[in-house]
């Protein structure tokens, strides 16, 4: 197959897209969450001003090599992610490199971010940023191993690990959806979800109560913004794949808009209304509930 | 695990619906509750400047500046007070003190600035925005902080004073005197107020203190007569006294008294002190009234040889021979002089200068002189009639009365004037037809109405508990005389006293006259000075202003050596008396030195 | 000096031996630069605009104001609205709020952080007492003038100031922002001699390093 | 009674002189501070944690960074004069200050206060005590990441702060008991306002009811942390609700009734497990029986009579030789004065015991071995404790 | 109060009595005696709960005055004992080992005003000041707005007049 070079310009405009969609997404979920503690919340380009502001600032020190590199590797997690997983199914515009990537790949990137940001955040010898890494990194493998599974099982039951493959077999009514074709490992994927979010129960690794805000203490200006950055990229990324996997897809701009959204609301709306746990706690919740569906989910496939 | 435990926590979500409880604008939608303690406000109109709020603010937040526009005056510093909101707290301890209620607090709570220096401001004076707001923190009507009624003072009642000359007002007790002694706000807008700057608050603290010999020590640093002033000081300091504001005056007059009532006088010496050495220089005092013997003490005190020479039979002068017994008892003025005679001034009476011994014999012997002969002479209301052998002048009246004389008085008697004097003699004469009649028979008019008469008030007050009729407002036309018999007295109604200039300047409305009948008349309209003592050469060296001989500063007259003081320079009171023996005393001190070095 | 801020032989699990010296551990070495401003004016306008809407508050409670904090974050006052809120570590902060007297403990921890944070950065002083000591004016062991320990931008008076006058404190602060005059962290660096003097003249147990950022 | 020693089973070991073996060069342990700047401390003080592995081996408490010297500051102001700067001694509950103070100088003075006044100070107690709660609410909730918690207690805290502005003209520092009485008397309406934020209050409490306490992961976390042996009450000095989550009925209130509470009805809340849970627990009841007292009082209080006894003037108060202390049930626990008058106008010496005094430093130390560095700030904020009355 | 008092007084050598109120009551106790009256008291008598310990100075006397306040919850009553000790070198024995909560008490009481309590946990370590170097401060002879002023830059610019002398200045200018 010969490379399309048009191809990238298109996933730059999707990444574009995604970027801007991320920003206002985060905003209005934020706005959302404060209408539950009766607040009215942030302006919708409030995040905008942030990252301008953080990559405004004059000053920014480093702590090594790895500490600048740590957002850069978050970043280029969340846009590889991004970028291998079709956007919009069917559009030759928005589906990325998607012929280059498989599920496999999917999960590096996944874990690709998350290791990166542990090394940076090693390197700013900060205590609390070396406790948000061993709690984030204990509590993402333990959250990672259901959504593993599930991918397994999904892949199992398409026999494919071409996320476009997937989502092709996907389309033609909501009954086709993995959702309904394999509910248990949705199931458990979901579960998982909610452990990869950052939102309660399953955000002790930020907590700012129990450690001051772990992985990115000393993390400031544009480092900072690299990682906003990031986080208005990568959550959507890693939707896009769940919506790929088991939501069957989208197939233009508004039906991706609204189940990412939907998607996204799914973490929200378990976040908003639990505390959290304890690493331990949540290692030992996700063992006992989402792992046994994930491997039920695969042993019924 | 229950399942609700699970579903439960999901109600949170309920409020995704419920409209926000934000307030949309909060900065300016806020106005502070009615009472809220917001930033200050000062009515500076009404404020006095008596620093209390400094006093009680424990941060250190007020000062007292002068402003701009607002002079000192009596019974105003013209201070006012001046916040740091760097350092205070908003407690409103200073509006809950405030004497006049002049300074309260807005609702408004916003005041941001970037220069630190900015937050320090005078309220009333400096423009704030919120000088208009109506709502904020005023102190509650119920709420004080300092107690505003007066300790009563035990009196006589009329019925008793009248048949007697026994002191009316029994003093404080010690009780009482400290719980008077504790409305004081220690302000000290009193002190420049008297005459002779009494460090009036710390002896009120003194008094607070139970301590009666460091009030005493401070009394004798001003006054020599404590017990005198004590009892018929005109106490202009609590006419201008703070408390006032939020009740009676601080009864300052009674507590000089209490201090001095409480002090044994053999210990006296041990608690203010002895002369100093003696200096070698001589000063004769001409007149043992106050101002004579508040002369002669201070300059005895800084070791001059001071030697009093008094025409009448005893000591006191005007104290002695003005001031009716029952305002000032005789064994009372005569522990203040013992002191000052104890100090080692020489008084020597029945000793008239001009006839006894000729003033320049004086100069000769003494190295400077101070003359305070005091108005003992009656003025006359020169209406026709007034020279009538039964027409009197209270002066003389009150004069013989002290000396034991017996004196005429009818079932009925007229008194003209409104002024102390005046009631001291219609009281007097009300007391003597008590004894001689069984009942009074007074009546006194004068030209001021009752709210401008110069009398005290509660002298009004008292002499009408006693009986004595007061028409306030009438000025004489004629005295019905009938052979040696006075009849009575005709009197119009006086409808201004004083011009537009202040100047003295009745008028009268013609067709309102009455008559008054009594079978003697007192003319009490006022004193002049008899300086006929004074040889010829020097009354035409002396500089007279207004009738009075002119003094600078320290009561010197043009003449080096020749001070003056007490009525004849600055009208009749005792205490001014008192403070002009004291400046004079200085004045002599600073001559005789000056001599002494040459 | 306590016995941990000591220099002290490490052994590290390979066997090498090295000097730890706990006071450079960590900080830099350099003094604070006076950092100019973007070279372009429209960018500097920009990047002021979106500084002054941007304010993010170190959430150090240092005195007593910071009990009106909660309030201006929660529903009544909503501050996020206005582009405010809080971080929990001075690095990601730009604004510290003295909310009121600073024991000279707590200075000592409150100049660390400051000078923590990245420029450009705010401080905004609470209250009577971040400007004349206020009622803790005699007391032994509070700081008086904010100003001698630090450049303050804004300040805002009470005890307490409300939250609506906080806010309204915010308003100031932006407008000043906008205007290019928030230069504090600028100021801090060109007169940093002063400021150090004034700070280890009051802070008797001086063991951390002069320069922490 | 045995001395209390903290189950140190499994490390560290002690060395003979009784320290703990704690080498921190070994790689074995980690110090690290939480605090002053920490979002998780209450207030500005600071723990220094000694960690191994995710527990926590060895804690000192440090305060002392609010410390103003409030007890000397006393010593060289007048009587009125420490009116308004003992209020500031517990930031979010400063009218136990008030009245404690109030009451111990009208006790040595030989003042008693008027009848009213007494029900205006209780109605200001309980306003105040539901205020502390609802930061406490705020504040556990948070603790354990749930923030929306926070976000509707602060909001009825305002309601109730505005009730407390219009009656005593101030939000936070009230300042409105002092020595002889209190300012003011009710502002018109104020029972009727006062009743809607009651209800206000209920129903959010009802919410907080289901969305917290209710709530399988909050229950997860709370449930056995901070454990208190009901032995440990009396020699650590543990009162208020701590104590009475104990199964420890200690409630001043009751046990040394003030003010008007002889006349309220009202039984003092208990609970069992002595948990982090159950002191949640414990103050959440607390809250509503302090709205049912509120109630009483509103109905039950004269609306006429003097506000203020006849007290010297202020500006040369004197206070007899005596000493005296004052007690009084805040919402952390017992809150008292101890205050020394030697005649003077000046106090001789004041003390103020402050329940955090005892919770944080003491106990907080004990509590806090082998608890997993994730639950030291829900531990510690379930202590109730706020750092500017343990140093003054 | 007073019955407790009389049946202390046949076990221990009490001092001074002052009954404050029906159920609080200070008593003086000898240095010597306060360790076996206390342990008594706790567990004889109910006195369970110490309330505070704190210190008072008595500069005249040249002593602190130490008080131990005691409350007994069942029996409703408050009872504060009293130990004089001598202002110099002024230490005493410490009851943290009677309640583990006294050793805060004491570590401050060594902190401001240099009372020691040798043998107790941390006592001579920082607890509220940190890098104090003079007086302890709740000494009676240490000025803090002495400190204050020598310590702390104060705001210039503050001037205040007093009334009284300014009315005389102005009302009497050449009097002066």
């Amino acid at each position: 197959m010969q490379f399309d070079w048009m191809k990238i310009p298109y996933a730059l405009l999707t990444l574009f897209i995604v970027i801007n969609f991320g920003y206002l997404l985060n905003s209005f979920i934020a706005k959302i969450a404060a209408r539950v503690g009766r607040r009215r919340g942030i302006p919708i380009w409030q995040t905008y001003i942030d990252v301008a502001k953080n990559y405004g600032l004059r000053t920014s020190i480093t702590h090594g090599v790895m500490f600048y590199l740590g957002p850069v590797f978050r970043l280029s997690g969340g846009v590889g992610l991004l970028l291998f997983v079709p956007s919009i199914y069917g559009s030759s515009m928005f589906s990325n490199l998607s012929f280059a990537g498989d599920l496999i790949l999917a999960l590096y990137f996944v874990f690709f971010g998350t290791l990166g940001m542990a090394l940076g955040a090693a390197e700013s010898g900060h205590p609390y940023s070396a406790i948000g890494i061993t709690r984030g990194l204990s509590q993402v493998t333990a959250a990672e191993l259901p959504f593993a599974l599930a991918i397994f099982s999904v892949a199992l039951q398409y026999q494919t690990l071409s996320v476009t493959d997937i989502v092709a077999a996907q389309q033609g009514g909501i009954l086709h959806w993995t959702l309904f074709t394999n509910p248990l490992a949705v199931v458990a994927a979901m579960l998982s979800f909610l452990g990869s979010m950052m939102r309660p129960p399953f955000d002790v690794v930020l907590a700012p109560q129990e450690i001051p805000i772990g992985p990115p203490t000393e993390y400031h200006s544009s480092y900072l913004a690299l990682m906003q950055t990031n986080r208005a990229i990568f959550p959507i990324a890693k939707i896009v794949i769940y919506m790929n996997l088991f939501f069957g897809g989208a197939t233009d701009w508004p039906t991706f808009f609204l189940k990412v959204f939907l998607i996204y609301m799914w973490s929200v709306f378990v976040g908003v209304s639990f505390p959290r746990f304890r690493v331990d706690q949540s290692i030992r919740w996700f063992l006992i509930w989402a792992v046994p569906i994930g491997v039920l989910s695969i042993v019924l496939v | 695990m229950k399942i609700r435990d699970i579903l439960s926590p999901f109600t949170v979500w309920k409020n995704l619906f419920r409209d926000p409880v934000t307030i949309n604008d909060p900065v300016r939608e806020r106005p502070g509750a009615p009472r809220y303690r917001g930033f200050h406000k000062n009515d500076v109109k009404k404020c006095i400047g008596c620093g209390t709020c400094e006093t009680i603010c424990q941060n250190g937040a007020i000062d007292m500046v002068p402003v701009d526009g607002i002079a000192a005056k009596e019974g105003d510093s013209g201070l006012r007070p001046r916040i740091d909101y760097g350092r205070c707290c908003w407690c409103a301890l200073c509006v809950d003190v405030c004497m006049t209620k002049s300074l309260t607090m807005s609702n408004d709570y916003q005041w941001i600035d970037r220069d630190p220096d900015a937050f320090r401001f005078t309220p009333g004076v400096d423009k704030k925005k919120w000088d208009d707001a109506e709502l904020g923190y005023t102190r509650p009507d119920a709420h004080r902080l300092t107690p505003e009624e007066r300790i009563h003072m035990q009196e006589l009642g009329p019925e008793t004073r009248i048949g007697s000359f026994i002191e009316i007002v029994k003093g404080y007790s010690v009780d009482e005197a400290r719980k008077e002694a504790d409305r004081c706000v220690s302000c000290g807008l009193c002190v420049a107020t008297c005459p002779a700057h009494m460090a009036i608050p710390d002896y009120i603290a003194a008094i607070r203190d139970g301590d009666y010999e460091r009030g005493l020590k401070l009394l004798y640093d001003t006054n020599p007569l404590p017990e005198v002033c004590g009892r018929v000081c005109t106490h202009k300091c609590e006419s201008v006294c703070a408390v006032k504001h939020e009740g009676d005056p601080i009864a300052i007059r009674w507590l000089k008294r209490h201090i001095a009532d409480q002090v044994p006088l053999d210990k006296y010496r041990a608690i203010v002190g002895a002369a100093e050495p003696a200096t070698g220089k001589k000063v004769a005092v001409v007149g043992a009234g106050p101002a004579g013997l508040s002369a002669a003490y201070y300059l005895a005190r800084m070791g001059h040889a001071v030697e009093i020479f008094e025409a009448l039979p005893a000591a006191g002068g005007m104290m002695r021979y003005g001031i009716p017994e029952y305002r000032l008892p005789y064994p009372d003025l005569d522990k203040d002089i013992a002191f000052v005679k104890e100090l080692g001034v020489k008084i020597t009476l029945n000793t008239r200068v001009g006839k006894d011994v000729t003033l320049d014999d004086l100069r000769k012997k003494f190295d400077a002189l101070f003359i305070s002969t005091g108005l003992h002479l009656g003025r006359s209301t020169k209406v026709p009639g007034a020279d009538h052998p039964k027409v009197f002048q209270s002066i003389d009246l009150l004069r013989r009365v002290t000396l034991g004389e017996d004196i005429y008085c009818p079932e009925q008697a007229i008194v003209i004037g409104g002024g102390n004097v005046a009631m001291d003699i219609a009281r007097t004469l009300a007391r003597i037809q008590t004894k001689k009649y069984g009942k009074v028979g007074v009546t006194l008019l004068c030209l001021e109405t009752e709210d401008i008469m110069p009398a005290d008030r509660e002298e009004i007050v008292e002499s009408r508990e006693e009986g004595v009729v007061l028409r306030p407002g009438y000025g004489p036309t004629r005295i019905d005389t009938d052979g040696d018999r006075v009849t009575g007295t005709r009197f119009v109604r006086c409808l201004s006293v004083f011009d537009e200039n202040g100047r003295f300047a009745p008028r009268f409305d013609q067709s309102d006259e009455i008559a008054i009948s009594g079978a003697m008349v007192v003319e009490s309209i006022g004193q002049g000075m008899d300086l006929s003592y004074l040889p010829d050469d020097l009354q035409k060296q002396i500089v007279f202003e207004r009738g009075r001989p002119k003094v600078d500063r320290h009561f010197r007259t043009s003449l080096p050596w020749l001070y003056a003081g007490g009525d004849i320079v600055q009208g009749p009171d005792v205490i001014h008396g008192i403070a002009n023996g004291h400046a004079a005393a200085v004045g002599i001190d600073i001559y005789l030195r000056g001599k002494m070095e040459q | 000096m306590k016995d941990e801020l000591k220099k002290r032989l490490v052994k590290g699990p390979d066997g090498v031996e090295f000097e730890v010296d706990p006071l450079r551990d960590y900080y830099c070495d350099a003094r604070p630069q006076v950092e100019p401003p973007a070279i372009s004016k429209i960018v500097e306008d920009f990047f002021n605009w979106a500084r002054a809407e941007s304010l993010w508050i170190l959430g150090f409670a240092t005195g007593c104001g910071a009990i009106e904090m909660r309030p201006l974050m929660t529903p009544r006052f909503d501050a996020y609205r206005f582009g405010v809120q809080w971080r929990p570590t001075p690095r990601q902060s730009n604004l510290f709020i003295i909310s009121g007297y600073l024991s000279t403990k707590t200075l000592k921890r409150v100049i660390r952080s400051y000078e923590q944070m990245q420029s450009p950065k705010y401080v905004m002083g609470l209250g009577s007492c971040t400007i004349n000591g206020g009622m803790y004016w005699d007391s032994y062991n509070t700081i008086k003038r904010l100003d001698d320990y630090l450049p303050v931008d804004v300040y805002v008076a009470g005890c307490m100031p409300r939250p609506e006058a906080l806010l309204a404190g915010f308003e100031e602060l932006k407008r000043i922002i906008r205007e290019g005059k928030g230069e504090g962290a600028n100021k801090y660096a060109a007169e940093f001699d002063r400021y150090k003097a004034n700070q280890k003249k009051v802070i008797h147990d001086w063991d951390m390093p002069d320069y922490n950022w | 009674m045995a001395l209390y020693e903290p189950d140190r089973s499994q490390y560290p070991a002690k060395k003979p002189d009784g320290t703990l073996d704690i080498d921190l060069t070994s790689g074995k342990y980690l110090k690290l501070w939480q605090g002053p700047q920490h979002p998780g401390i209450t207030g500005n003080m600071s723990l220094e944690l000694t960690v191994c592995g995710d527990e926590v081996v060895d804690c000192q408490t440090h305060v002392g960074y609010l410390h103003r010297g409030f007890e000397k500051l006393m010593e060289r102001r007048t009587y009125i004069q420490c009116f308004p700067i003992v209020c500031r001694i517990c930031v979010p509950e400063p009218d136990f200050n008030e009245y404690c103070y109030a009451a111990a100088v009208e006790e040595l003075s030989g003042i008693t206060a008027p009848r009213r006044a007494d029900w205006i100070r209780t109605l200001i107690l309980e306003m105040g005590r539901i205020n502390s709660y609802m930061m406490y609410l705020g504040g556990q909730a948070g603790s354990l990441g749930m923030g929306v918690i926070g976000q509707w207690t602060t909001y009825v805290r305002d309601l109730m702060l505005d009730r407390f502005e219009e009656l005593t003209g101030a939000r936070i520092y009230h300042m409105f008991i002092l020595p002889g009485g209190v300012r003011d008397g009710l502002p018109e309406g104020f029972e009727k306002r006062m009743e809607e934020t009651l209800r206000e209050i209920e129903s959010t409490m009802k919410d907080v009811h289901e969305a917290m306490f209710c709530n399988a992961v909050f229950k997860k976390r709370a449930v056995g942390l901070g454990y208190i042996d009901p032995a440990l009450i009396e020699p650590y000095g543990v009162t208020g609700p701590t104590a009475r989550a104990a199964g420890v009925a200690k409630d001043v209130r009751k046990d040394f009734p003030y003010l008007v509470y002889p006349e309220l009805d009202f039984e003092p809340v208990t609970g069992k497990d002595s948990d982090a849970f159950t002191r949640a627990d414990v103050r959440r009841r607390d809250v509503l029986l302090s709205i049912d007292l509120l109630r009483q009082i509103l109905a039950k209080m004269p609306h006429d009579g003097p506000l203020m006894a006849k007290i010297p003037n202020v500006l040369h108060w004197k206070v007899p030789r005596g000493e005296t202390y004052i007690r009084a049930e805040c919402s952390r626990g017992e809150y008292g004065y101890y205050i020394v008058a030697d005649g003077s106008g000046y106090p001789r010496r004041v003390n103020v015991r402050g329940p955090s005094y005892t919770h944080a430093v003491a106990l907080l130390e004990r509590l806090i071995i082998n608890v997993n560095i994730a639950d030291v700030a829900g531990l510690m904020v379930s202590l109730h404790t706020y750092p500017p009355e343990i140093e003054r | 109060m007073r019955e407790l008092y009389e049946q202390l007084k046949r076990l221990f050598p009490l001092g001074e009595y002052t009954e404050q109120r029906r159920d609080l009551a200070f008593v003086t106790v000898p240095k010597d005696h306060l360790r076996p009256l206390l342990i008594h008291l706790r567990d004889r008598e109910g006195f369970t709960h110490l309330v505070l310990l704190t210190a008072v100075d008595w500069i005249e006397e040249g002593r602190f005055q130490l008080t131990y306040l005691m409350n007994d919850r069942a029996g409703k009553r408050d009872l504060g004992l009293r130990v004089l000790i001598p202002r110099d070198g002024a230490a005493m024995e410490g009851i943290h080992d009677l309640w583990p909560t006294a050793a805060t008490y004491q570590r401050e009481l060594r902190e401001m005003f240099g009372i020691d309590f040798p043998g107790s946990p941390r006592v001579n370590g920082e607890f509220i000041l940190e890098g104090w170097t003079g007086m302890p401060p709740y000494r009676r002879d240490f000025d803090t707005k002495k400190f204050s002023e020598e310590n702390f830059n104060h705001r210039p610019g503050r001037a205040t007049k007093d009334p009284a002398k300014h009315m005389k200045d102005k009302l009497y200018p050449d009097e002066a």
